[in-house]
């Protein structure tokens, strides 16, 4: 009969249909009457939590497929960087390695776990993927700054360690050793604040060299471009998810008791870097001298020598590694946001990698102190 | 039909005329020799296509309405033989001739005893213009020809990068620069005055915006300018250009520009040391004038999308004002 | 069920037809292509060629390529026999004899309108 | 009212019950979704010329966009990057994805219905065709939406197009839409040359051929050497882009020059390739209207082969400004006068016929947009002789008025004649006819339009406005003629969306449409239904519905040959090429996914390409192949059911092998596309020598190997060809297998392998790399010319040694083989002169 099991599925729909409607109506009332317990106290249910840890897994090893290949993570350099990142950043919350888990902070739902199991089991790419987005559902806080894959990287690198046990060595590598036993005592010769003895951990001092040859050397560039430079990474200008946090935490006094500082910190001895080829080096100081004019790429010297207007940075004796770094940040559209990273942008596009290396080799075998003379001579042309 | 058939031809003819022939790039308003001779050239061609068309339209208006007698007359092969085959071999012969012979007469035998050379490069998006004189002196301009009139001209066209066309449609037809060649055009200026030249071949990006002016000059004038554009750079007189100046060598424009008799010796870009003396800024995009080398500077990307210039974004007001005005005096 | 090669005759009918047209590629080919290369030589200063000689190649390749085609114009069934050209139904054949003879025509129009031109040029100047 | 039946045709009536029935079940479409699998002309014809039509619409809209953008001097509506991309696919679009495409659209749905054929003798390769590039063309053309559309012009020329001044997937993007045109270009001129010469009715002699079948093989031929250059230069270009072999950087021996060459010497034959089939519809529309037989037949078919000739010769002509000699643009001026006097002659031939009509002129909508066509294609016939001469061409070249001239001979040329076939042939693909009354809307509103757009540009250009700029400043006194154009085009736009409205309103797919409305007197106009003809008639005039009294009822009732289906499946009749005689029957295959799955993957596989997914492209590349191979497996059917009875007491076979067979026809058509293509290598090869003598061996790059390797590579070669020859003669009788012929066919193509091998290691072994100089990439490229042969040799033996094994090949059923083994024996022959050039030129030269 058709119309009867025409009738019979109208009957069936309308019931679900009602059903539809009274099920909707209870949730409403449910969330409306406020019964459900959100208290951090109450774990959930266990399906609940198998739900999300199911999807949490699952979104990462399906999102981290996308990610590009790692740099080489074994780089002590790489390493550092991570390792003194994760003391300011992470430890808060995931403690140092070793520590046990801060007593605030393990009252959170999910409790920020030990890393070394997590990490132990997950592929760099997917270590990377949950450091650069975060978690949600977790309180894990994505990347600042999310053009900064490379710095997300460092992380990685440094997170890559934990399996075998870095608990010894990790005051060396994070820089907690270059700390004054007792904060607060005068840490460098003569002023210095609270900042500064934070700004120790990585970057140079009168005695020290940087933790790392990711970071850079600050000793002698001018006040005028370390403030400018500061301003832009506490304004997200120019994006860092390890320096913005840091810059955004001075206020102005104590930016310009910094700048002052390592402007005054000025000559010191040369970098006691190994030493890359000379033939490399001496490629690099005829870019840097002549330029390449064939593709459009000014002498470097133009801009960054010793007349160079006083917002420009200086070169000469910066770490290789970070030069290589940030001209590639530029070459993929990382610096664009600042007016002086604009201009140092349409340049850095025109380099090749092999031109980067040359360049950055040639800047990093001068003594800091060099007083370099921009080109005057013209060129040889026809 | 057949009114219409009329009626084109008509509207073309009054467009001719009630648009003109002037214009300052306008192939129909020659001041050169070959553009003198192709004009010629054009106007014949022009002619006769159109006595063509008008009589085809005719033969064909009496194909469709006309009666049967007339008809007739027409619908043979012998009308396909002889319209068709006989008449355009023999008056395409005749045009082909015409065409040969105008091209035989190119090329000129341009006097180089002087020593005066001329090449112009085509750069995105700009033109070099070099000069060489009769002391081998080489000096380097940008976006503007200058060329004696009454005699004619050599100049080499090359590129440094991808194709150009140097097109200037008063003064001659167009000449690729194509990477790796190295062309020669004869300009041969009949009468002193001002045209514009644009690129005519694609190149990418701001290829709309790569003009350039020629300025023919009597040879006497001629000489004294290329005497005075030898010279270095003024220098700068009052404060606020003198701080220009200094601006413009602590920023870095000397990797690019060169301004002769400073530290500026880039050869990247234009040459600036007399840039304050040209009709126009930017491949003829923008007027010669301080605020236009503000605007420029602050808002080249949006003047000239893609241009290869750096943004430069970091200049306040004051420091904009006083390049600026650094800038335009250098005349 | 191997079928007999009857390709001859569809090539040779084709050959035979389009005799005129070749020839006159044949020509342009041997006028630009000799042309071009000896001019591009010469200014790169890779060769001493007179350019004299070089309008004379370009002259005589016409002369060759027009005595040719007016060859298969005079002798159209002794061409027809080179290509083994034959069709069965008269209308065919009579129609394809004519058409080939038509495109000869053509054919020798086209090289004499470009074998005319070095009467008139320099073989090499840019004439610009 | 019934004729009686003359009693001397092939077949009696009436034909026996149910045998109209089963061929209508043999050729019905597929119902449902399944309807793309269907691979009938009639179908997948009308989806080609929808798509095609399609993109006419799409880039239309970028014209106007366009158009609005230059309306006035310093407009800033587009910027300048969209701009770019915009003109670059409007250009390409146009060209390689509305004109080709459309035209050759028109030969798939039309010309089997003019020959009486069934359909075309490769269904599954048009589908396949269509399919790819219905898929790319729209992939291509979405680019424009996301900004990655190409920006390099139509024309794309090198070093602009160079991975330096175009780092983005852009110009890849290019390289891939035209890619999809190539394939489907090349696959439609196989099946063009072979159905119109191979499936002619009986009777039909070359003589009596309608003149549109005489454009198409003209047409096809024009693209078997024409589309090799500009696949050939397409191929160095990616190369170039990908890994660097300099073919077209000065700076290392190349010369953008080369590209012009080669691209000019495809792009102009193209203006041709797309003009010559719509005069062809031309000429087959006059005589209808004018009610009478074309005047000059025969000198229409001599101005079309001529045309196909002369416009080979014209290359140049695009590059009058480049500076090479005066002399070498004086020969290509010349050719350009003599490509005018067929068009002329084609002109006054149209004219003629119209005069000749007893009554006057028929005017149809569609005889409007002929004369329309007349009127436009005559002013663009006109200044194309003047920008043929040199000397106006060094002003005009690259301005506004060039763009006139070829809108003139491209829309006046093409757009027109489609337009006119639209309303005139309507009723082939659809069940009504479009409105006569919109019609005449359509049609007043595009030729004005087109004109006032149009004309104005002449003049523009002369008054020294050059192309591709998107915008201009308004001192220089272009803005009315700029602002007259924009409202043309408006008014153009508008008839085209009044078309669009009447084909919404009018147009109906499916059959059954009025028959014969114009009275002509071809073929198409034969009562036909999905089977196309019931019967196939014996032709004997140029106009057989004039000539031949009662043919439609005849040819109705089934009293011509092949009245049924005699071997159960589709088939049709294949005649001989000159005076179609009856030979054998084809069977034909049938609807499948294989086509279109392989048309897919094909797709995805140079999508995937371009936005560097390899692996994922590769599993898409094998599985494309592995959808060919299954659709390959069903052909050659062998020679099972014997001879047929077609009526008139002829009996055919219904599988033939050997230079007969339809087969090996297209495989000769492959052939000289190959040969084509490998001609614009040895050009190439020895341009660049003339262009940069100093990078040739053994002066400037390392010696060429010592002759012991080039001999050894002849050996091989040599030795293979001579196994193949072997196998032919060891093929074993019907049912029986030969282990002998697996392992031959193996042994040649490893033989083919090894030759490669030792190739390319000899040169590798001198140090000679491909990205040192041009000399390096052209010898290398000659390589990887021989190599892609190889490639498709180890494909196609595989094949045939599974055929073998799958009892599929022996003597009688050979075909497969006999492809193979000539594909074998040009590769061979190819491979040797290319030992020759690589190994002997630089020692001659040296």
């Amino acid at each position: 009969m058709i119309p009867g099991t025409f009738a019979a599925w109208k009957r069936l729909a309308l019931a679900t249909g009602i059903i539809a409607v009274f099920l909707a109506a209870g949730i409403a009332a449910f969330i409306w009457s406020g019964v459900y317990n959100v208290a951090a106290t109450r774990e959930h249910f266990a399906i609940t939590t198998w739900l999300l840890e199911t999807l949490r897994r699952q979104s990462v090893e399906t999102y981290s497929y996308f990610v590009e290949s790692p740099p080489p993570l074994d780089d002590p350099d790489l390493i550092s960087l991570g390792a003194a990142h994760y003391e300011g950043g992470c430890a808060p919350c995931h403690s140092r390695p070793g520590e046990p888990i801060d007593a605030i902070v393990s009252g959170m739902l999910p409790p920020p776990p030990p890393l070394a199991d997590p990490v132990a089991r997950q592929s760099s790419k997917e270590v990377f993927w949950t450091v650069k987005h975060g978690l949600k559902y977790t309180g894990m806080p994505a990347w600042s700054s999310q053009e900064r894959g490379d710095e997300v990287w460092a992380l990685t690198a440094f997170l890559r360690q934990f399996p075998r046990d870095v608990a010894g060595d990790y005051f060396r590598l994070s820089g907690v050793d270059r700390l004054p036993p007792e904060t607060g005592e005068s840490p460098t010769h003569g002023g210095g604040t609270v900042a500064l003895t934070q700004c120790i951990r990585c970057h140079d001092d009168a005695d020290r060299e940087t933790i790392s040859n990711l970071v850079p050397r600050l000793a002698g560039q001018s006040p005028d471009y370390l403030l400018r430079t500061l301003a832009e990474y506490a304004a997200g200008t120019r994006p860092s998810g390890i320096m913005q946090p840091v810059a955004e935490s001075l206020d102005q006094d104590e930016m310009r008791e910094l700048a002052a500082y390592y402007a005054r910190l000025g000559a010191k001895p040369q970098p006691n870097n190994d030493r890359p080829d000379a033939k490399r080096i001496e490629r690099g100081r005829i870019l840097a001298t002549n330029g390449d004019s064939e593709n459009g790429v000014p002498p470097c010297l133009a801009c960054h020598s010793a007349s160079r207007a006083a917002a420009f940075p200086a070169l000469a004796g910066q770490n290789a590694d970070y030069l290589t770094g940030q001209l590639r940040l530029w070459q993929s559209g990382g610096r664009d946001t600042t007016g002086y990273g604009q201009i140092m942008e349409t340049v850095a596009r025109r380099l090749t990698d092999e031109q980067i290396s040359d360049v950055a080799a040639y800047f990093a075998s001068l003594p800091p102190s060099a007083a370099l003379d921009r080109p005057t001579s013209p060129e040889a042309r026809q | 039909m057949m009114r219409c058939c009329f009626v084109w031809p008509a509207a073309a003819i009054l467009l001719f005329v009630v648009s003109g022939c002037a214009g300052v790039q306008s192939a129909l308003d020659p001041t050169g020799a070959e553009a003198e001779r192709i004009n010629t050239l054009s106007w014949v061609l022009i002619i006769f296509c159109t006595a063509v068309f008008i009589i085809t339209a005719i033969i064909a208006s009496v194909a469709l309405f006309a009666n049967e007698r007339w008809r007739q007359q027409l619908a043979g092969e012998r009308l396909v033989i002889g319209a068709g085959l006989i008449f355009p071999a023999v008056t395409l012969t005749f045009l082909l001739a015409y065409g040969i012979f105008v091209l035989g007469m190119g090329g000129g035998s341009a006097d180089t005893s002087d020593g005066l050379r001329i090449s112009v490069v085509g750069e995105r998006w700009w033109w070099r213009v070099i000069y060489r004189d009769e002391n081998g002196r080489r000096i380097e301009s940008a976006n503007e020809l200058r060329i004696p009139v009454g005699r004619p001209v050599k100049i080499d066209l090359t590129s440094a990068d991808v194709i150009h066309s140097f097109w200037v449609p008063k003064l001659a037809g167009k000449l690729d620069m194509i990477p790796g060649r190295t062309n020669t055009l004869t300009l041969d200026v009949t009468s002193p005055g001002v045209s514009r030249g644009q690129c005519a071949e694609y190149c990418g990006g701001a290829h709309a915006l790569m003009s350039f002016f020629v300025i023919a000059m009597p040879e006497k004038d001629f000489a004294a300018w290329l005497a005075d554009e030898a010279k270095d750079a003024h220098q700068p007189t009052d404060e606020l250009e003198t701080r220009g100046q200094a601006l413009f060598i602590a920023s870095g424009c000397g990797a690019c520009h060169t301004v002769r008799g400073t530290a500026a010796t880039g050869a990247i870009g234009p040459d600036l040391t007399h840039v304050g003396s040209r009709h126009s800024l930017a491949a003829a995009t923008l007027p010669n004038n301080a605020e236009a080398f503000a605007r420029w500077i602050r808002d080249g990307q949006h003047i000239k999308p893609e241009n290869l210039m750096p943004p430069y974004p970091i200049f306040s007001d004051e420091e904009l004002a006083s390049l600026s005005s650094y800038l335009a005096q250098l005349r | 069920m191997k079928a007999g090669n009857d390709n001859g005759p569809i090539a040779g009918a084709i050959l035979f037809l389009l005799i005129g047209p070749i020839i006159w590629a044949a020509h342009l080919l041997l006028v630009y292509g000799p042309q071009s290369a000896l001019c591009a030589f010469r200014i790169a200063g890779r060769t001493q060629v007179d350019p004299w000689l070089i309008s004379m190649l370009v002259a005589g390749v016409t002369v060759i390529a027009m005595a040719a085609v007016m060859l298969t114009l005079w002798r159209p069934r002794r061409v027809a026999r080179i290509f083994r050209f034959d069709a069965a139904a008269n209308d065919n054949r009579s129609f394809i004899l004519s058409s080939m003879r038509w495109l000869g025509v053509l054919a020798l129009i086209g090289i004499a309108l470009a074998g005319a031109t070095t009467l008139i040029l320099d073989p090499c100047a840019q004439l610009r | 009212m019934e004729n009686q039946p003359r009693s001397d045709l092939p077949n009696k009536t009436p034909r026996p019950k149910g045998e109209l029935e089963e061929l209508k079940r043999i050729w019905a479409t597929p119902r449902g979704w399944r309807i793309v699998t269907t691979v009938n002309n009639t179908e997948i014809g009308l989806l080609y010329i929808g798509v095609a039509f399609l993109f006419f619409l799409m880039a239309g809209v970028l014209a106007l966009l366009m158009r609005t953008q230059l309306a006035t001097g310093n407009n800033d509506f587009i910027g300048q990057e969209l701009y770019n991309q915009m003109f670059t696919v409007h250009g390409t679009t146009m060209m390689f994805l509305f004109a080709v495409p459309a035209v050759e659209a028109l030969g798939v749905l039309l010309l089997p219905q003019m020959l009486a054929a069934r359909d075309l003798p490769f269904p599954r390769l048009s589908a396949f065709a269509i399919w790819a590039y219905v898929i790319g063309g729209l992939v291509f053309f979405s680019t424009i939406l996301y900004d990655l559309a190409p920006d390099g012009g139509w024309f794309m020329y090198p070093p602009l197009t160079l991975k330096e001044y175009s780092p983005g997937d852009n110009a890849d993007f290019w390289l891939l839409g035209i890619g999809f045109i190539e394939i489907s270009a090349i696959a439609g001129a196989i099946e063009i040359v072979v159905g119109a010469l191979r499936t002619r009715p009986p009777g039909m002699t070359l003589a009596k051929m309608p003149i549109f079948a005489w454009s198409m093989l003209i047409f096809a031929s024009m693209i078997m050497f024409a589309f090799p250059a500009v696949i050939l230069a397409t191929m160095m270009l990616e190369i170039e882009r990908s890994f660097g072999w300099p073919f077209f950087t000065a700076a290392k021996g190349g010369d953008s020059l080369l590209w012009q060459h080669l691209f000019w010497f495809f792009g102009h034959p193209e203006v041709y390739i797309i003009f010559l089939p719509a005069a062809g519809l031309v000429s087959m529309m006059v005589p209808t209207m004018a009610r009478t037989p074309l005047v000059g037949y025969r000198l229409i078919v001599i101005a079309l082969i001529a045309t196909g000739f002369f416009s080979f010769g014209l290359w140049v002509h695009h590059m009058f400004t480049t500076g090479i000699p005066a002399l070498s643009l004086a020969f290509f001026s010349a050719a350009s006068m003599a490509v005018a006097i067929p068009s002329g002659i084609q002109v006054f031939s149209w004219i003629a016929t119209i005069a000749a009509g007893r009554k006057k002129f028929r005017i149809t909508t569609a005889s409007l947009f002929i004369l329309g066509f007349l009127f436009i294609f005559t002013i663009g016939g006109l200044t194309g002789v003047m920008v043929a001469m040199v000397p106006f061409d060094f002003q005009v070249h690259d301005t506004y008025f060039v763009v006139a001239h070829f809108h003139y001979v491209l829309v006046g040329g093409m757009v027109f004649p489609l337009f006119a076939t639209f309303y005139y042939w309507a009723p082939q693909a659809g069940r009504s006819m479009l409105s006569e009354r919109l019609g005449r809307w359509v049609f007043w509103l595009m030729f004005s339009g087109f004109n006032i757009a149009f004309f104005p540009m002449h003049l523009t250009g002369l008054r020294g406005m050059p192309r591709r700029v998107w915008t201009y400043p308004s001192e220089l006194g272009w803005d009315t003629l700029n602002l007259i154009s924009t409202i043309g085009s408006y008014i153009l736009g508008a008839g085209v969306l009044l078309f669009v409205i009447d084909l919404v309103l009018h147009f109906r797919p499916g059959r059954g449409g009025p028959e014969n409305p114009w009275q002509a007197g071809t073929l198409e106009w034969l009562p036909n239904d999905v089977y196309s003809n019931r019967s196939i008639p014996l032709v004997t005039s140029r106009e057989p519905l004039w000539d031949q009294p009662n043919l439609a009822d005849d040819v109705k009732e089934g009293r011509y040959y092949l009245p049924n289906a005699p071997t159960g499946g589709r088939e049709t009749l294949v005649t001989s090429p000159i005076d179609a005689k009856p030979q054998y029957v084809i069977q034909m295959p049938t609807s499948g996914w294989s086509p279109l799955l392989a048309a897919i993957f094909t797709a995805a596989f140079f999508l995937l390409l371009t936005v560097k997914l390899v692996t994922i492209s590769i599993v898409c590349g094998i599985l494309a192949i592995a959808f060919c191979l299954i659709w390959a497996w069903a052909l050659d059917p062998g020679p099972s059911k014997g001879l047929v009875d077609i009526g008139g007491g002829i009996s055919l076979p219904t599988y033939v092998s050997g230079p007969s067979s339809h087969s090996w026809w297209a495989m000769i058509v492959l052939m000289f596309v190959a040969g084509s293509l490998y001609l614009s290598y040895v050009f190439s090869y020895l341009f660049l020598w003339t262009v940069s003598p100093d990078t040739w061996a053994p002066s400037g790059s390392p010696a060429p190997p010592d002759l012991g390797w080039p001999a050894a590579a002849a050996l091989l070669l040599l030795a293979g060809s001579a196994l193949i020859v072997l196998t032919e003669r060891m093929l074993p009788p019907a049912g029986t297998k030969r282990m002998a012929v697996p392992i031959a066919i193996f042994l040649a193509v490893a033989c083919l392998v090894g030759s490669l091998g030792v190739e390319l290691a000899g040169h590798w072994r001198t140090g000679l790399s491909p990205t040192a100089n041009a000399y390096g990439a052209m010898v290398y490229m000659g390589a990887a010319l021989f190599g892609q042969l190889a490639f498709t040799l180890v494909i196609f033996g595989g094949f045939t040694i599974a055929r073998h094994f799958a009892g599929k090949l022996d003597r009688e059923r050979r075909v497969t083989f006999d492809n193979m083994a000539l594909l074998y024996h040009y590769t061979v022959g190819q491979s040797l002169f290319g030992l020759a050039l690589v190994h002997g030129f630089p020692r001659l030269v040296g």
